[in-house]
């Protein structure tokens, strides 16, 4: 009885703690009270985009909350969405005309409006893309390497005059139009009536974008998406359909988005984000979620029914460091390819969520699988086989030295110098990737090889990341689903562009393969590095390709893993239906604020 | 004046060293974390510069570095560097000297992983949350268990034999696994609660009956899982004190003097409590990690996920707002209890005026 | 020794040193007779079966082979964190309560300090800058040099008293130095309360070290009992019910932790008469 | 006419296995209105257990084996705790703790202790009445009464400390009052202040009689009138003061009178285990007299007979032998 007693005085207590201090927590953005609630069938709920915080909104910050960061397209628009599936372009603010290797051609859409009522505009596009020439800081500045100049010209699109934006791609630059694709579905164009005058009020113009970036942009935005922000806390953020959204008309003929509000709640542990789903508090969420298979009979579903469950976007590698012995020697970074158990890393690590991994970093599925070759794959790829990786080191001269259990003890080369055991920098605390090194770790010593778990906190891992400080290091390079895969995957792997020694910074090829000027220097990587962006005929572009991925698989600069799903999400259809999936694919398996994603919110239905 | 005084001279001499012990706190909590070779820019920089070029990123990495206040800038603004063209960094020294002018300003700066949030935004608002569960929590699972500790140990018998071999048990179990338990259990299995979060998805906090109620529902697995264990733990230290207090002279005298039970009673609850009340003041530093733990199996809107990820991140605006927080909290708590005891206790103040200190 | 026979003649605190025998028999003897692979054998979450007794965890580990050595790392961080905080805290406490003035509010100023300063903050901050990151050796230090506060607290306080009995004044006055008076004249009498509050040490540094792993700061290259508990809550145990990924972990816990504090509270019954009636 | 009354009064503790430990052994004895008997023994010769019993407070695990304790013709036997505890204790009988007790709670002042005293035995009585009653009470001893009453007890010197506690146990003027060695532990000055403060309370007749438990034999000597020594918890011998002092005929009382007068004689140090051996066990008395194995007249059937009360000299004695 006392017990609860005081149970029910410590609620009330509580209680009036909390109504002492609500009204600090949250930020509500317009005058509307919403405290009654949101009706569930009207409300879409959706996580695992944003973790921590929500800081800021302000579509010029390094990293605002979701949905302004990364790709989220639903409160500002880039000019075209990309299509995972099919890897072509899908208007949004902008029409793809033509692309080549000297420029990409793009008509604005004239009905594009901003929130106020203000039509979308060149000047619109190009404050964004040139923002970089005024301030070095702006988060868009490495446009300009890729983009020279955006040429403006009016034209007639159906009736009405539209604006013609030409990207000219910049020879003198990175002479790189893969990237300028990538930038056109990246970039969100914002309004620049906004900001110009917020950017031109401030004295001192070196401080003046810093300024501005402290701006949280959080009430009563202008935005041009299909969603506006109306109020957030640290445990949510809730956004309101906009009903007067240009593109209803003129890009979803007349319909408008079905849920009138989009909540993403911010959860501190990746299991809730499941319990949600199950529970149907959550209809979709971007989160790993582990034996999904259990969770069907909750109604959570993925877009293949079956294993692999998702489309596989990255792959995560061990990158190893080409310049530290004895990862400087081919035949040894061969044989650790040779040893590693590819099958256990995808069942245990990742839940079989992928289709096997085929030697090389192309995949072998998806847009990019038109540049695989089994052959090659076969001839030249290392793939698991524990005995051959023992043949090569052998045959190199290494030997393992075994201890009376017959477990591994250490390894010596062929000079009878003893080999340094090698670790794997790894964050600690990210379960996946911790098991994930777990398991090849068990590998490597299987076959001889004398390698160890190296779990550093995460500062310590992205501290030491660029400057090469590490034996082995878990890295998922170019994990970005873009038009530029998988160019930019061999690029963050390969390229000796900026290359540095090892103390100094280098954001690709952090394994420092290929050293320029060194004796195995091969000058062909860079050379096809450099020359397949601006390749058009697309069997040119296979051979490119192919040669490429050869001297990857004979040169093993670092260890590819698996595949990995990106931009991936289960859903449950306890409230909302007609999810796109294999079997009814209308939109790409994007997230559904996401490139050509976004379909998917004017097709759901609610559950009867 | 003070010699006069005894009570004004213990209050000062308690005052006079949590004042130094503060200020200590303060030095090390500013210099602590700047010892570690982790670099809060580099933890940036590991997020925003993915697939910048080397110059690109170096730009970026330098206007953090100048917008955090880590390195040297001169009268325009512009980085001072040094011969080989690297930022000249702001000493350690320097940097406290302008953390110190800020916190008597009452700013505690920006946060370097919630840029461009301030600390104190941040903290006000987690910690009302905080307070909200860690509070009452504290204060009732205080009286609860000493109130049945002092019950076992003045009855004994049955009571006791049953009640403080569970008291005992329960405070054993690890209060994160407890925490866990009651999820699977209450929230998993039988649906009976909310397995995480302090509200409900659909609602935003407001001075509304509906926000208040689903608070509450919300509230209880987390209250229960650090109630029952606190109260269980401080059963058990009731329970051995009041043993003692029982055997004690003044008891027996009371008996023989027929003084009434539940004024016995309270004599002992009393004397009992208040080395008990010092071991609730002096855990309170101890129970922030609980919070913390409480927060992340229950997804608890609060202070202690990011205290963490600040550490993690090496975010030093905000490790020293909350450890000052933190700080000052744990010393006025201390202190009050001290000043509260030495008004509860006159042997306390008898032995301060002794010893002469 | 007329004490040691009143314990074992104590009920509960045979209870407590059984309980605790049993486990410390699991985790010594264990390994000797239990094959403990902790390499991937199996699938992920398998439930037991008669290979494995108490199934598999997320990454196919035998859970019974986790289960010794977490419990030996648990031990072992107990153990460590246990007698760093008891000795470190009896010697400050002693010396506090002896000496009192100026060196008791400095030592009191200390202890003060490691009270305000969580202990999760010292170890990240610790660990960061360490190259070799978070050993278990690591761990158990730093918990024990956090925590030796509440021994020197508890010491301090019964330092004090004694300093104003006869025999301690008769040996100042004969001209001994304070660090034989300490050991000679006041260790001997707190001895087992010493020992009361290294139990007790134990038990917290087992508890401190679960949780620290908990929040996912645990040793990095080893199992313990709480990185057990932390892999079943980010891998979904709960939501999925796979009890066996961290209900034995729990159990085992609260067995240890269970007995010690059995241990201490009848080892109070019998050093304390008062409590004995 | 009798005010107190013990009849054959027996006491046990029981232990946690049921097994029964005899405390007290059929004591008996009266006592007349204004009468001081003096109870001497050694330390576990259960005087402060008969003190127990004597009041009718049994706390478990000491519970009456048999016998009867009645006050003015009241039994307190059979009665259940809150009845002792409201009509009884403090009341009819009260109890002056040793002087080595600190015996007041350290963290009341002296003036709420007494409230409590009152306000547990009395209905009503509001705050202001019962402080006049404290300061015209605590007036009578000759003390700064203001000073007293505010203190917390550790501000009180050990003789004001033990006097506060006279005034505390006497406030509710009892029939009786049992002081269980008051000056114990008290420096000598203090010892006769109190000792002056009790008789000074007699005289006031504030309380009448009293029974006066003491090692110090020669202070039995010139205030009781009669006096008790217990040995083993029995009463071995009973009489005046005269006669025990002077003449006593058990030969335990006998080696106690030589090892107390000596000790008069300026050899305070020396205490009453001057005599060979120790007292035997509870848990295990011997069959027969239970002085037997350190009697220096020990007979053999003294080890098989019990010994009973006789009258011997004028006064009672438990021995077969004594003449």
């Amino acid at each position: 009885m006392r017990g609860m007693k005081t149970t029910a005085l410590g609620i009330s207590l509580a209680l009036t703690t909390l109504l002492m201090f609500s009204g600090c927590g949250s930020k509500k953005t317009d005058s509307q009270d919403n405290s009654s609630g949101f009706p569930r069938s009207k409300t879409l709920y959706l996580g695992g985009s944003q973790w921590g915080d929500p800081n800021s909104f302000n579509p010029l910050a390094d990293s605002p909350a979701w949905p302004v960061n990364d790709k989220f397209n639903v409160m500002y628009e880039p000019l075209l969405a990309y299509n995972t599936q099919s890897g072509q372009f899908e208007p949004i603010l902008g029409r793809l005309v033509s692309q080549n290797s000297d420029s990409v051609v793009v008509i604005l859409n004239p009905a594009a409006k901003w929130s106020d009522g203000k039509p979308v505009t060149s000047v619109d596009v190009k404050f964004i893309f040139e923002l970089g020439r005024r301030y070095k800081s702006a988060p868009t500045t490495y446009a300009l390497d890729f983009i020279s100049e955006i040429k403006v010209s009016q034209v007639d699109e159906a009736g009405v005059k539209a604006e013609q934006l030409t990207f000219v791609v910049n020879k003198a630059g990175r002479n790189n139009p893969l990237v300028v694709m990538d930038l056109l579905q990246g970039i969100r164009i914002v309004p620049s009536h906004v900001f110009e005058p917020k950017l031109a009020a401030i004295a001192d113009q070196s401080q003046a974008l810093s300024d501005i970036q402290k701006l949280k942009i959080d009430s009563v935005p202008v935005v041009s998406g299909p969603y506006t922000l109306i109020s957030y806390s640290n445990e949510k953020i809730v956004l309101k359909r906009r009903d007067d959204y240009w593109g209803n008309a003129a890009l979803h003929a007349g319909k408008m988005p079905k849920p009138e509000f989009i909540i993403h709640p911010i959860f501190k542990s990746n299991d809730h984000f499941s319990i949600a789903l199950q529970k149907g508090d959550l209809d979709a969420s971007q989160t790993f979620i582990p034996r999904i298979w259990l969770k069907a009979k909750e109604g959570v579903k993925t877009w293949y029914a079956k294993e692999p469950y998702f489309v596989p976007g990255a792959i995560p590698m061990i990158f190893l460091n080409n310049t530290k012995y004895p990862m400087t020697d081919r035949n040894f970074r061969r044989a650790m390819g040779f040893a590693l158990d590819y099958k256990a890393i995808k069942e245990l690590a990742v839940s079989g969520y992928s289709p096997d991994i085929k030697p090389g970093i192309i995949m072998s599925m998806g847009v990019e699988s038109k540049y695989y070759n089994d052959e090659d794959a076969k001839k030249f790829g290392t793939t698991f086989d524990a005995a051959q990786a023992k043949k090569i080191l052998t045959a190199a001269g290494y030997k393992s030295i075994l201890k009376a259990d017959g477990s591994l003890d250490s390894m010596v080369d062929a000079k009878g110098k003893r080999v340094p055991t090698l670790y794997i920098k790894c964050p600690a605390g990210w379960s996946d990737w911790e098991a994930i090194v777990k398991i090849t770790v068990k590998s490597f010593r299987n076959a001889g090889i004398d390698v160890r778990e190296g779990f550093v906190d995460a500062g310590l891992y992205w501290q030491s990341l660029p400057t090469g400080d590490w034996d082995l290091i878990l890295h998922k390079p170019a994990s970005s689903v873009s038009p530029s895969l998988p160019w930019s995957r061999f690029e963050a792997v390969m390229s000796s562009r900026n290359w540095a020694k090892v103390g100094e910074k280098m954001n690709e090829n952090q394994g420092r393969y290929n050293q320029p000027g060194s004796k195995n220097f091969n000058p062909k990587v860079d050379s096809l590095l450099k020359v397949i962006p601006t390749i058009s005929d697309t069997a040119a572009l296979k051979t490119a390709y192919r040669e490429l991925n050869v001297i990857f698989m004979e040169d093993q600069p670092v260890l590819p893993l698996c595949y990995l799903p990106e931009q991936f999400y289960q859903f449950s259809d306890k409230t909302w239906t007609n999810w796109p999936t294999e079997t009814n694919p209308y939109a790409p398996p994007q997230l559904p604020w996401v490139g050509a994603g976004i379909k998917t919110l004017w097709n759901l239905e609610l559950a009867k | 004046m003070f010699k006069n005084n005894p009570t004004l001279r213990y209050i000062s001499h308690r005052a006079a060293w949590y004042f130094l012990t503060f200020l200590v706190a303060v030095t090390i909590n500013f210099f602590l974390p700047r010892l570690g070779t982790a670099n809060p820019v580099d933890i940036i920089m590991g997020k925003v510069g993915t697939g910048l070029d080397t110059e690109a990123a170096k730009d970026k990495e330098e206007s953090y570095l100048k917008e955090f206040g880590l390195v040297e800038v001169n009268d325009q603004g512009e980085l001072l560097r040094d011969e080989a063209g690297k930022p000249v960094k702001t000493s350690n020294i320097k940097q406290f000297g302008r953390y110190l002018v800020m916190c008597f300003q009452g700013d505690l700066g920006t946060s370097f992983l919630n840029y461009p949030k301030k600390v104190t935004e941040i903290i006000k608002d987690a910690l009302p949350w905080t307070l909200a569960l860690q509070i009452p929590t504290i204060i009732f699972g205080w009286i609860v268990g000493n109130l049945l500790g002092a019950l076992a140990a003045y009855r004994r018998g049955v009571f006791d034999r049953i009640f403080f071999p569970v008291a005992l048990a329960i405070s054993s179990i690890p209060f994160f696994a407890f925490g866990m338990l009651l999820v699977y259990v209450f929230a998993i299995n039988l649906g009976w609660f909310p397995a995480m979060g302090g509200y409900a998805g659909d609602l935003i906090p407001s001075f509304s009956l509906t926000f208040f109620k689903s608070a509450a529902y919300f509230y209880v697995l987390p209250f229960l899982s650090i109630f029952l264990i606190l109260a269980g733990g401080q059963a058990i230290g009731m329970r051995s004190m009041g043993i003692y207090e029982l055997g004690t002279d003044y008891i027996k005298c009371a008996k023989w003097f027929g003084i009434k039970e539940n004024k016995v009673l309270m004599y002992l609850f009393r004397n009992a409590m208040l080395p008990q009340l010092t071991g609730l003041a002096l855990s309170l530093g101890s129970m922030i990690g609980g919070a913390l733990i409480t927060e992340m199996i229950f997804s608890y809107p609060g202070l202690g996920m990011a205290i963490l990820t600040a550490v993690q991140g090496n975010d030093y605006p905000l490790i020293q707002g909350c450890t000052l927080l933190v700080t000052v909290s744990v010393l006025i708590a201390n202190f009050t209890v001290d000043i509260l005891i030495g008004f509860l206790d006159p042997r306390v103040r008898a032995g301060n005026q002794m010893g002469g200190k | 020794m007329k004490l040691l026979m009143n314990l074992l003649k104590s009920p509960s605190f045979l209870l407590g040193a059984g309980l605790f025998f049993l486990t410390i028999l699991f985790a010594v003897v264990g390994p000797l007779v239990y094959h403990i692979d902790l390499n991937t054998t199996a699938g992920s979450y398998l439930p037991p079966d008669s290979q494995f007794r108490l199934g598999t965890d997320n990454l196919g580990r035998d859970v019974i082979a986790m289960l010794i050595s977490g419990l030996r790392s648990s031990l072992y961080v107990g153990f460590l964190a246990g007698t760093i905080a008891t000795v470190v805290g009896t010697f400050l406490g002693v010396y506090a309560g002896f000496k009192g003035g100026w060196i008791d509010d400095i030592i009191n100023l200390v202890t003060n300090l490691f009270l305000v300063i969580p202990t999760f903050v010292v170890l990240i901050l610790i660990s960061s800058s360490l190259k070799d990151g978070r050993s278990l050796t690591l761990i158990g230090l730093i918990i024990g040099m956090t925590t030796w506060t509440w021994s020197a607290r508890a010491v301090r306080a019964q330092s004090a008293s004694l300093k104003s009995r006869d025999h301690i004044a008769l040996a100042r006055i004969n001209g001994a130095g304070t660090f034989t008076i300490l050991v000679k004249h006041i260790l001997p009498y707190i001895a087992s309360y010493v020992f009361m509050v290294f139990i007790l040490q134990v038990a917290s540094g087992i508890l401190s070290e679960a949780s620290i792993s908990m929040i996912g700061l645990g040793p990095y290259e080893t199992v313990s009992l709480g990185t057990i508990l932390n892999d079943a809550m980010r891998n979904e145990a709960l939501g999925d019910g796979v009890w066996w990924a961290f209900m034995p972990a729990t159990a085992i816990i609260t067995m240890i932790v269970f007995a010690l504090y059995v241990i201490n509270t009848s080892m109070e019954g019998v050093f304390n008469p008062r409590l004995r009636k | 006419m009798s005010t107190f009354e013990v009849e054959n009064l027996s006491l046990h503790y029981l232990t946690r296995f049921g097994q029964k430990i005899p405390a007290v052994s059929d004591v008996s004895f009266t006592m007349k209105q204004g009468e001081i008997l003096g109870i001497a023994g050694e330390s576990g010769c259960g005087k402060s257990t008969l003190v127990n019993g004597l009041m009718g407070l049994f706390i478990p695990p000491l519970y009456p084996t048999s016998g009867d304790v009645r006050v003015s013709g009241e039994s307190l036997m059979n009665r259940s705790p809150a009845d002792i505890r409201q009509n009884i204790l403090g009341r009819k009988v009260s109890m002056i703790p040793q002087g080595a007790f600190n015996a007041l709670n350290p963290t009341r002042r002296v003036k709420d202790i007494a409230a409590d005293m009152i306000s547990s035995h009395e209905q009503g009585g509001n705050k202001k009445e019962i402080n006049e009653r404290l300061r015209s009470r605590f007036d009578l001893f000759g003390m700064d009464t203001e000073k007293i009453l505010n203190s917390f007890p550790i501000q009180l010197t050990a003789g004001e400390r033990q006097r506060s506690v006279i005034g505390i146990a006497t406030l509710l003027n009892p029939q009786m009052v049992i002081a269980d060695e008051p000056t114990s532990a008290l420096d000598v000055t203090t010892q006769k202040s109190v000792i002056r403060m009790i008789f000074d309370l007699l005289d006031k007749k504030v309380f009448s009689t009293m029974i006066f438990i003491t090692h110090e034999l020669p202070l039995l000597r010139h205030v009781a009138d009669n006096i008790a020594i217990m040995y083993a918890g029995e009463f071995v011998e009973k009489g005046t003061a005269e006669q025990i002092v002077f003449d006593p005929r058990h030969p335990y009382t006998k080696a106690l009178m030589g090892a107390m007068l000596s000790a008069e004689e300026g050899q305070r140090q020396k205490k009453p285990t001057a005599i060979e051996g120790a007292p035997p066990s509870l848990a295990n008395l011997p069959h027969g007299c239970r002085f037997a194995a350190r009697c220096p007249m020990v007979r053999p059937e003294c080890k098989q007979n019990k010994q009973e009360i006789r009258i011997v000299g004028g006064r009672q004695v438990r021995c077969d032998y004594a003449v």
